[in-house]
């Protein structure tokens, strides 16, 4: 679904992704991992177009993704959840919502019950501005935001950061949901290794701005883990 | 610590360096005969006294947009106070050469029928007290006025509108003939200041060494305190102003101190620049005038101190220039130049000279 | 703020401006043991009841885990603790001696509580070392902060602290370069410059790794004693590892005291299980 | 180069002045290049200078400094308000230069280097309120002005005025209003009300510049006409007008010393003349372009009589100079630097052209010190030797306030 | 020669006047024709014989008295210069038809200038309405009469007194009754008996017509008696009283009428300012281009100035918010981020703009007419009326304003707006498309402030530095109002402009200003983040 080759991405003068490779492949959960400040974030930002890219090759279901404008991308089917939630603090949650009811189909531009249902505060919430409510009200605010757009590759930055531990269970539930019965294609990065093992199918490691490894889940070792995870 | 701070500040080392030469060279270059290729004219010498208090006015701008991030839309008020009370003095030294020839009431009073000299009036028949009061006035008002905004944690735009309100307040007041401030026509016709004659050369060199020397020490005094602890917490309050409490800073002090500096600096530069241009007028306090100052701020760049004085020379220069040559479309000249200098050096002129010196 | 009020103020001679006052020196008296005390507490935003009568304890060197779901009030009564909400009933005490409610923030940080937020802030524009340097424990007057140069010692604190959050590398970097994790530890970094004697310590391990979670747990642990600690947090695992020992969890749930035990009481009670941690 | 003669002109170009000044930068191009086409002067040709001081006081100042030491003019003609005149005023006497000034202004000046060719008080002001008294019948009177000296000092003359001819002060009502005031409801709610307590009313109008658009239009939006209260301005002229619907204000007054409508020869060459230089035979003609015209070629005489351009030999050869003004008579240079000028009074007609209603039998001389101000009316002002004085007192002997 | 006529309606054709000329010739009269030549002959001399002129035809109650008053007052009676014989002339233009006023014969006017018009002074204007008003007493349209009553109210003399004390009887309509009654009624408070003049106080109580009120005063200072003097002081109060309300609802009025100027001038700046954040220093200068449409507008169809406005507003729409477009798409655009640089930029750009109106229109004012359905006055009662324009700015700012909301609230635009402007890049990784927001948003922003244009140029200036004058209270009320909140500047609009009038009869125009900024300082202190702030965790970000 997502393929991304050979990246290269620089802030100012600093080198920050090297010839990264990265591939998602359709229907699959694939997460990303890499201790703090290797360059997650930055890599879903170069998917998302809001870095650019000095080099390199994105394709997303083959079509070339780095020739689309950032706002073209959300009709090309890729929700996000950015870290750090970025939820727009003054709209309330409907519109939070709303917002991205354009990219919907014609005739269908309303909010899926099925977040309400996955998210049952946001309904509660429906009128406060979402810069009021608590952290991980916001977080859930935000998946639900990008599930509005209908996106078959859902793209998630540390989803589970300030959230309860039984939403927490249940976000995973909902990854896995989507993923196995919708075939919804999700690329998550994850520092939490159990919810990680719990969701995903694969796994890419970054190291240092580098991919450094990848496979499937049962093939993160400790080996890995202890060169690539631990501080 | 000065001296400290001086080495990291190559923009300082320079301006420090022309301001020196300058004090030094242009009275020399005074002195060549007309004809002298090097001939500086009084006219320039004159000109160049107005453009250095107008870059002190850009920097004590700078000190509270660039550092502190209070885009004051009212400095100019304080310029303009600064420069009444030196007028005041001016027009108190005339004495019985007025038009009138009384010894005591300027002329516009006893053109309005006053017979008594108002009780704000006395006093700045001494130099020194006027001095003092081209530092206290602008400096009390911008204490009360930080005092009442800051402790209210009025910020933002808010805080732009209310100090524009300010200004645009004392303007309309000042154009008041019943403020006993000669109303419209403000203060004129000065005579002589410390006993020297104000028309002659040598006055005028005196009062341009005084306007770089009053350059240079305003902006040592803007660059020790910037370079230092205060600096950081300028800074500091300048982008997450409730985190700085949160450790603990009593942000409205730090706002409040350095408000209080950078309208007395104001002050200063308006008291110098009064008797250079010959008038102070009510038309100092308009809005526009100190939307102008924070421009040429922008157009040196924001946060250096020395770019507001590139900002502020460049401009005003341009201006005298344009307006000459290009009288009828000037404008233009000078909006595009805004425009232009928006568009390509979003760090304003010194941005360039910084980024060279960053690559190199 | 009355226009007349302000008149009032300054016709009174005798009147104390904030800025006339010398910052208030640490002598915190806790012959009781407790440390903090809240009472009563109720706060609401347009009729939506955050927090309900919420009564809490924290003794004196005690490290104390808060949870709770999301929106039960846990950042809000930090916000109540640092004055940066006014509560609508209840009573805030600092050791026995120091009314919260009558300060504001940065009296009330002067005071000895220092907090990291939940969603980190930094001077983003001023290097981490910068950064450091403004949290550190000393005097903030006006005229201290004009004259005071770093000495020696403080130097050193620095450097450690520098190294402990792992920033040492990046420390003429400006903060807003850097990454999330890497701000969360620059936060915890400026929170130890402070030495507070109250921690509030809002999620302080959201996006990091298991191993950094464990540092950090060992780096708070090591703290309490000396200062009293406050954490909120929703990972469990962490939780779990602070209290360690039979420290006291407290659990929030809709603006007020769920449960309050050890991690074991706490992860058995029902209702927790229910509301929060859910299986 | 050498071989001309450089005029310095001193008019705002832009700002909130340009809307007046501008078209007094095209009269003297239009003049100067009218006398360069007869031969010049002295066989030199003029060379304008022009310089845009932009409607600020202090620039005025710097500009004329800049006009006179580094372009060498010989002669300037500009300014409009009164503070830029007090602004540059010190800088003609340190480098005794000559200004020509041609706005009607308040008086209470005479300067060795500035001549005064628009209207003092007394060729304006006091005449306009005989006619209203005299002509009109009006016993009530609303002195409305902006506020700044020039209305001041005139409303102060005025007040004195009527009072000696047994106005009550009830009657009189005075209002200031700031530059540019925009929102006349109340004041034109007031005039009408006081206007509507039985006795003829009328409002001396002494409002500057912008500020006369919206309170002509609230007059008219108010319903109040000519014949009920009539206003006459001194400051608004066909230039004003050409930017105003006047349908509404037919009747009004203006009392000034030149109407485009006169009906002579000079003006309807003068007239005619403007039309082709600017090219736009809408373009209205006022009074202070007449007394750019006078002042001119007053000059132009002088310089003439001096057989040079040295300001200081023009500045004696100039009194005494006479000239055709463009209302069929002559105009004189007075010894205190004023002119001398007939003063009509016109009213508005609805094509925004002004029709004389009443007019001086011959010309006024400027009086450069009120005879109605307590501490001027012992001043006079008389620059032949051996006086040589701008502000002689006749009680003390003493002249003062010279600056050489 | 001349021919009597009856008076032709105003708008006749030329061609049915002329038979209608012929057909009356038959009954000339040679005395009238003495008359009429007297009339002319004076008519085009000066002032003073003119005045004799128009004096002598109405002594002689000629038959075409009214008409020729009407010519007069209208402005369409001229004399041709070289032989003074009076034309008829309804367009002074070259080409146009000229009717000789006596023998009704036309002629092409070959020369404007050949043309004079008979012109009036104000106190020959005077002498004209008097005298048709006398002669309205007769008319057949009752507005007529009651006009020609109020005219003549507190200025009657004996003749009229007896013309209407005969009349009154026959009157039919009430209104125009009652109004005699007071004229009659002041009549008797100045010269009845004591008796009379109880009656006429108690017939005027409650009038609020000014010359029942000056009667009122002049007999309290009269010699009447006791008992009168206690009545007209009664009544005196009881008028006094009602002007007093009258004049609150007044100031009211104007407070609010300020207030919809300061909102229409303010409104698109809180949508380029408040809603997008762009510090537009360039405002002014959008709402100065919708002032010169209007000019434009009018220029282009100088024979519907009425209609010129309703063309003019969607213009100035189009013509302001294209040029906000481009100013947008050229140069806001790269500072999204940089809120302090937008008004570095646009700063500049309100210089270019104001210098390419000087340089395009000249730096001379233009003269924007007023629309007949504009002008004028809804009269309450003679101490309170409505200007009518000011009445339409009101409604046209209530409009513009709901439109607005409408259009932020309702449209999907709206949401977008402000989703960009809080964070522009999760906004477009929504699919929002946030060059074609911002371009609209400002171009709505700066066409808003084209249609205010279109308001001023009903009120003020039209000329180059219309912008400058309104771009500082521009901002003051957006930013009184609550940054971002439309209602805040709406609210802020009002009440500042009813401050301002609530003040200035008490202070001053000038002093009321300054104590109006003084007490937005104040407030601010009060309220820092304006009248109606954003609250709560979200505004403090
Ligand atoms: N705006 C920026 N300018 C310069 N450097 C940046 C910027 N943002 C991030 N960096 C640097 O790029 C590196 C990668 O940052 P990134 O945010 O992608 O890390 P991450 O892997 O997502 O870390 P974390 O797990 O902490 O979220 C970090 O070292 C950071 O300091
Ligand atoms: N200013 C406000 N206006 C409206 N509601 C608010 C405001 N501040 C907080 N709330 C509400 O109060 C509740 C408590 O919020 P708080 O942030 O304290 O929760 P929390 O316990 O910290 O949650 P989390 O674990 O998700 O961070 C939430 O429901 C939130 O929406
Ligand atoms: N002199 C004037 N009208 O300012
Ligand atoms: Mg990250
Ligand atoms: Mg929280």
């Amino acid at each position: 679904m997502l393929k991304i080759e050979q990246l290269n991405q620089f802030y100012g003068e600093s080198h920050t992704l090297w010839d990264v490779d990265l591939e998602v492949p359709e229907g699959q959960c694939t997460v990303l991992m890499g201790r703090n400040g290797v360059g997650k974030t930055t890599l879903l930002q170069c998917i998302m177009g809001h870095q650019p890219v000095r080099s390199g090759d994105i394709r997303l279901a083959g079509g070339d993704l780095l020739s689309r404008s950032v706002e073209q991308r959300p009709r090309l089917g890729i929700g996000y959840v950015p870290q750090g939630r970025q939820i727009f603090p003054l709209l309330t949650v409907e519109e939070n919502l709303q917002i991205g009811l354009p990219v919907r189909k014609r005739g269908d531009r309303k909010i899926p019950d099925y977040i309400f249902e996955l998210f049952p505060v946001l309904r509660q919430m429906l009128g406060r501005r979402g810069g009021d409510l608590s952290g991980g009200q916001q977080q859930q605010l935000a998946i639900g935001r990008a599930l509005v757009v209908d996106p078959k590759l859902l793209i998630l930055d540390e989803p589970t950061e300030g959230i309860q531990p039984n939403v927490v269970q249940e976000i995973g539930d909902i990854i896995r949901h989507l993923n196995r019965e919708i075939g919804l294609t999700v690329l998550l990065v994850e520092q939490k290794l159990p919810f990680a093992r719990k969701v995903a199918d694969r796994f890419c490691i970054l190291d240092r701005g580098r991919s450094v490894a990848n496979g499937a889940m049962d093939q993160l070792d400790d080996g890995l883990i202890r060169q690539y995870l631990t501080v | 610590m000065l001296m400290q701070a001086l080495r990291n500040d190559r923009g300082g080392q320079v301006l420090i360096g022309v301001l020196l030469v300058l004090m030094i060279a242009v009275p020399l270059l005074n002195q060549l005969p007309p004809g002298h290729a090097l001939h500086v004219p009084t006219y320039t010498v004159t000109l160049m006294g107005k453009y250095l208090t107008l870059a002190l006015l850009a920097v004590a701008v700078d000190l509270v947009w660039g550092y502190l991030g209070i885009l004051t839309l009212g400095h100019a008020a304080f310029f303009a106070l600064g420069g009444y009370a030196m007028g005041m003095y001016l027009m108190r030294q005339i004495g019985d050469r007025g038009v009138y020839g009384n010894p005591l009431l300027p002329d516009f009073m006893v053109f309005l029928n006053w017979d008594e000299l108002p009780w704000f009036w006395y006093g700045f028949d001494e130099f020194w007290f006027a001095a003092l009061m081209v530092l206290l006035i602008p400096g009390l008002l911008a204490f009360v006025f930080g005092a009442l905004a800051f402790r209210s944690r009025v910020s933002g735009v808010y805080l732009s509108i209310i100090t524009q309100a300010l200004t645009y307040a004392l303007m309309l007041a000042f154009y008041r003939n019943e403020m006993g401030f000669g109303g419209n026509n403000g203060l004129t016709d000065f005579k002589d200041i410390l006993g020297f004659d104000l028309q002659a050369d040598s006055t005028r060199l005196g009062l341009f060494i005084a306007s770089a020397l009053a350059l240079l020490l305003g902006y040592l005094l803007c660059r020790y305190l910037m370079a230092g602890r205060l600096g950081r917490v300028c800074v500091a309050v300048r982008d997450a102003e409730s985190r700085a409490r949160f450790l603990g800073y009593r942000v409205e002090n730090v706002k409040l101190g350095v408000f209080t500096v950078s309208a007395m600096l104001a002050g200063v530069a308006g008291a110098l620049y009064v008797p250079q241009v010959g008038i102070i007028n009510p038309n100092e306090f308009s809005p526009l005038n100190s939307i102008e100052v924070v421009v040429w701020v922008a157009v040196g760049g924001r946060a250096t101190l020395y770019g507001a004085v590139v900002g502020a020379l460049v401009i005003n220069y341009a201006k005298t220039y344009f307006t000459a040559e290009l009288p009828e479309i000037w404008l233009f000249a000078l909006g595009g130049l805004f425009v232009v200098v928006t568009l390509l050096l979003p760090r304003g002129i010194t941005g360039l000279l910084r980024r060279r010196e960053a690559s190199a | 703020m009355t226009v007349a009020s302000v008149f009032e103020q300054i016709l009174d001679r005798d009147h104390v401006y904030p800025f006339m006052q010398r910052a208030r020196p640490h002598d915190i008296d806790v012959s009781h043991q407790v440390l903090l005390y809240l009472e009563g507490i109720s706060v609401s935003f347009d009729g939506f009841k955050a927090i309900n009568d919420l009564n809490l304890y924290i003794n004196d060197g005690e490290l104390r885990c808060i949870i709770g779901p999301n929106g039960a009030g846990k950042t809000t009564m930090m916000d109540i603790i640092t004055g940066k909400t006014r509560p609508d009933t209840g009573s805030a005490w600092f050791g026995q001696t120091i009314n919260l409610l009558d300060m504001d923030e940065p009296a009330i940080a002067q005071a000895g509580i220092g907090r990291k937020f939940q969603k980190p802030t930094v001077f983003e524009f001023l290097s981490v070392a910068e950064n450091l340097e403004l949290a550190m424990e000393d005097d903030r007057t006006l005229w201290t902060i004009l004259s005071s140069r770093l000495s020696g010692e403080q130097r050193d604190h620095l450097d450690q602290v520098l190294e402990m959050i792992g920033l040492a590398d990046q420390r003429l970097l400006h903060a807003g370069s850097l990454s999330h994790g890497q701000k969360q530890w620059l936060e915890i970094g400026m929170l130890m410059m402070q030495r507070p004697r109250l921690l509030l310590v809002d999620e302080p391990v959201a996006g990091m790794t298991h191993q950094e979670m464990d540092r950090t747990a060992e780096l708070l642990t090591s703290l309490a004693g000396q200062h009293s600690v406050v954490v909120v947090e929703h990972d469990m695992d962490f939780v779990r590892n602070l209290a360690a020992g039979g420290r006291t969890v407290t659990v929030l749930h809709q603006g007020s005291v769920l449960a309050e035990g050890t991690m074991d009481e706490v992860q058995n009670n029902q209702k927790v299980v229910e509301v929060y941690l859910g299986e | 180069a050498e071989d001309t003669i450089k005029v310095g002109i001193l008019h705002s170009l832009s700002g909130t002045m340009a809307i007046s000044e501008t078209t007094l930068k095209d009269t003297m191009l239009m003049l100067i290049e009218e006398q360069n086409k007869k031969g010049g002067l002295l066989g030199k040709q003029l060379e304008p200078v022009v310089v845009d001081p932009a409607s600020n006081w202090p620039l005025f100042a710097e500009k004329a400094r800049e006009l006179i030491e580094k372009n060498k003019v010989d002669a300037v003609f500009g300014c409009w308000t009164s503070v830029s005149r007090k602004s540059v005023l010190p800088v003609f006497e340190e480098l005794d230069s000559l200004l020509f000034y041609p706005v009607q202004y308040e008086g209470e000046e005479s300067s060795k280097n500035v001549f005064y060719t628009g209207a003092a008080p007394n060729q304006q002001a006091v005449p306009a309120v005989d006619y209203l008294m005299n002509d009109l019948g009006v016993e009530r009177w609303v002195l409305a002005g902006t506020d700044y000296v020039y209305p001041r000092t005139t409303n102060k003359i005025l007040e004195a005025y009527l009072k000696a001819k047994g106005v009550a002060p009830e009657d009189i009502m005075i209002n200031y209003t700031p530059f540019g005031h925009a929102d006349w409801q109340s004041i034109v709610s007031d005039i009408k009300k006081f206007g509507s307590e039985g006795k003829k009313t009328a409002v001396v109008s002494t409002i500057n510049g912008d500020a006369n658009v919206p309170f002509y239009k609230e007059l008219g939006a108010q319903g109040v006409s000519a014949g009920d209260i009539p206003v006459v301005a001194f400051s608004v002229g066909e230039e004003e007008l050409s930017g105003i619907d006047t349908a509404p204000l037919v009747g009004h007054l203006a009392a000034w010393n030149y109407f485009m409508s006169v009906d002579s020869d000079a003006n309807d060459g003068f007239i005619d003349s403007w039309h082709s230089y600017i090219e736009n035979e809408e373009r209205v003609t006022n009074d202070p372009m007449e007394a750019h015209y006078i002042g001119f070629n007053m000059w132009v005489e002088a310089v003439k009589k001096a057989g040079t351009t040295e300001p200081a030999a023009v500045q004696d050869a100039i009194v005494g100079v006479a000239v055709p003004n463009l209302t069929g008579g002559y105009s004189t240079m007075m010894p205190n630097h004023h002119i001398t000028k007939p003063v009509l009074i016109g009213e508005i007609q609805d094509d925004g052209q002004f029709e004389v209603v009443w007019e001086t039998s011959g010309t006024v001389a400027g009086d450069a010190w009120s005879d109605y101000l307590e501490g001027s009316k012992d001043i006079i002002s008389d620059w032949r030797a051996p006086l040589s004085c701008g502000n002689y007192n006749t009680k003390t002997g003493k002249c003062s306030g010279q600056n050489f | 020669m001349s021919k009597p006529l009856v008076r032709p309606l105003p708008f006749f054709a030329l061609w049915m006047l002329i038979a209608l000329l012929l057909g009356l010739s038959l009954q000339a009269r040679a005395a009238e024709d003495e008359t009429l030549a007297q009339v002319s002959a004076l008519l085009v001399q000066k002032f003073d014989q003119r005045a004799r002129g128009v004096a002598l035809l109405v002594e002689q109650e000629h038959p075409r008295t009214e008409e020729i008053l009407h010519l007069l007052k209208d402005g369409e009676l001229y004399y041709r210069k070289d032989d003074d014989r009076l034309f008829i002339v309804r367009s002074a233009d070259t080409g146009a038809e000229a009717l000789d006023l006596l023998d009704g014969s036309a002629v092409i006017i070959e020369k404007k200038r050949d043309f004079r018009k008979v012109t009036l002074n104000n106190l020959m204007r005077g002498q004209i309405s008097q005298a048709l008003a006398e002669l309205g007493l007769k008319a057949e349209d009752p507005e007529r009469r009651a006009a020609a009553v109020r005219e003549l109210l507190g200025a009657l003399d004996p003749d009229t007194v007896a013309v209407l004390r005969n009349r009154i009887g026959d009157e039919p309509v009430t209104e125009v009754r009652e109004l005699m009654a007071q004229a009659l009624a002041i009549q008797d408070l100045e010269t009845g008996d004591e008796a009379a003049r109880l009656q006429a106080i108690e017939r005027l109580d409650g009038s609020l017509e000014p010359p029942v009120r000056n009667a009122l005063t002049a007999l309290l200072e009269s010699d009447a008696g006791d008992q009168v003097k206690r009545q007209a002081q009664l009544a005196l109060n009881g008028i006094d009283e009602k002007i007093r309300y009258y004049g609150m609802l007044e100031t009211l009025y104007f407070g609010i009428s300020l207030g919809s100027v300061l909102v229409l001038a303010g409104i698109g700046l809180a949508i380029t300012f408040g809603v997008m954040g762009v510090i537009n220093m360039a405002h002014g200068e959008l709402i100065m281009l919708g002032a010169y449409t209007t000019y434009v507008i009018q220029q282009l169809m100088p024979n519907h100035i009425g209609a010129s406005i309703l063309v003019a507003i969607p213009a100035a729409f189009v013509v302001s918010g294209l040029v906000g477009i481009a100013i947008e798409r050229g140069v806001i655009r790269f500072l999204y981020g940089r809120p302090l640089e937008t008004l570095l930029a646009t700063f500049g750009i309100s210089l270019v703009l104001q210098q390419a109106v000087r340089s395009i229109f000249s730096p001379l004012n233009r003269s924007v007419e007023t629309p007949d359905w504009m002008s004028g006055l809804v009269e309450i009662n003679p101490v309170f009326s409505l200007t009518l324009s000011r009445l339409y700015i009101i409604l046209f700012c209530l409009l513009v304003f709901a439109a607005l909301v409408m259009v932020l609230k309702r449209t999907p635009l709206g949401l977008q707006v402000r989703a960009v402007s809080q964070n522009r890049a999760m906004a477009r990784a929504m699919g929002v498309r946030s060059k074609w927001v911002d371009a609209l948003t400002f171009g709505l922003g700066s066409g808003v402030a084209g249609v205010a244009g279109v308001a001023l140029s009903q009120l003020t200036n039209v000329g180059p530095n219309l912008g400058q004058a309104y771009i500082i209270d521009s901002f003051m009320v957006v930013v009184f109002g609550g940054v971002g909140n439309l209602w805040g500047t709406l609210v802020a609009g009002l009440s500042l402009g009813v401050a301002n009038k609530v003040l200035e009869p008490w202070a001053g125009a000038v002093l009321a200003k300054i104590l109006v900024l003084v007490f937005i300082i104040l407030f601010i202190q009060k309220r820092p983040r304006g009248l109606f702030p954003q609250r709560g965790r979200a505004a403090e970000g």
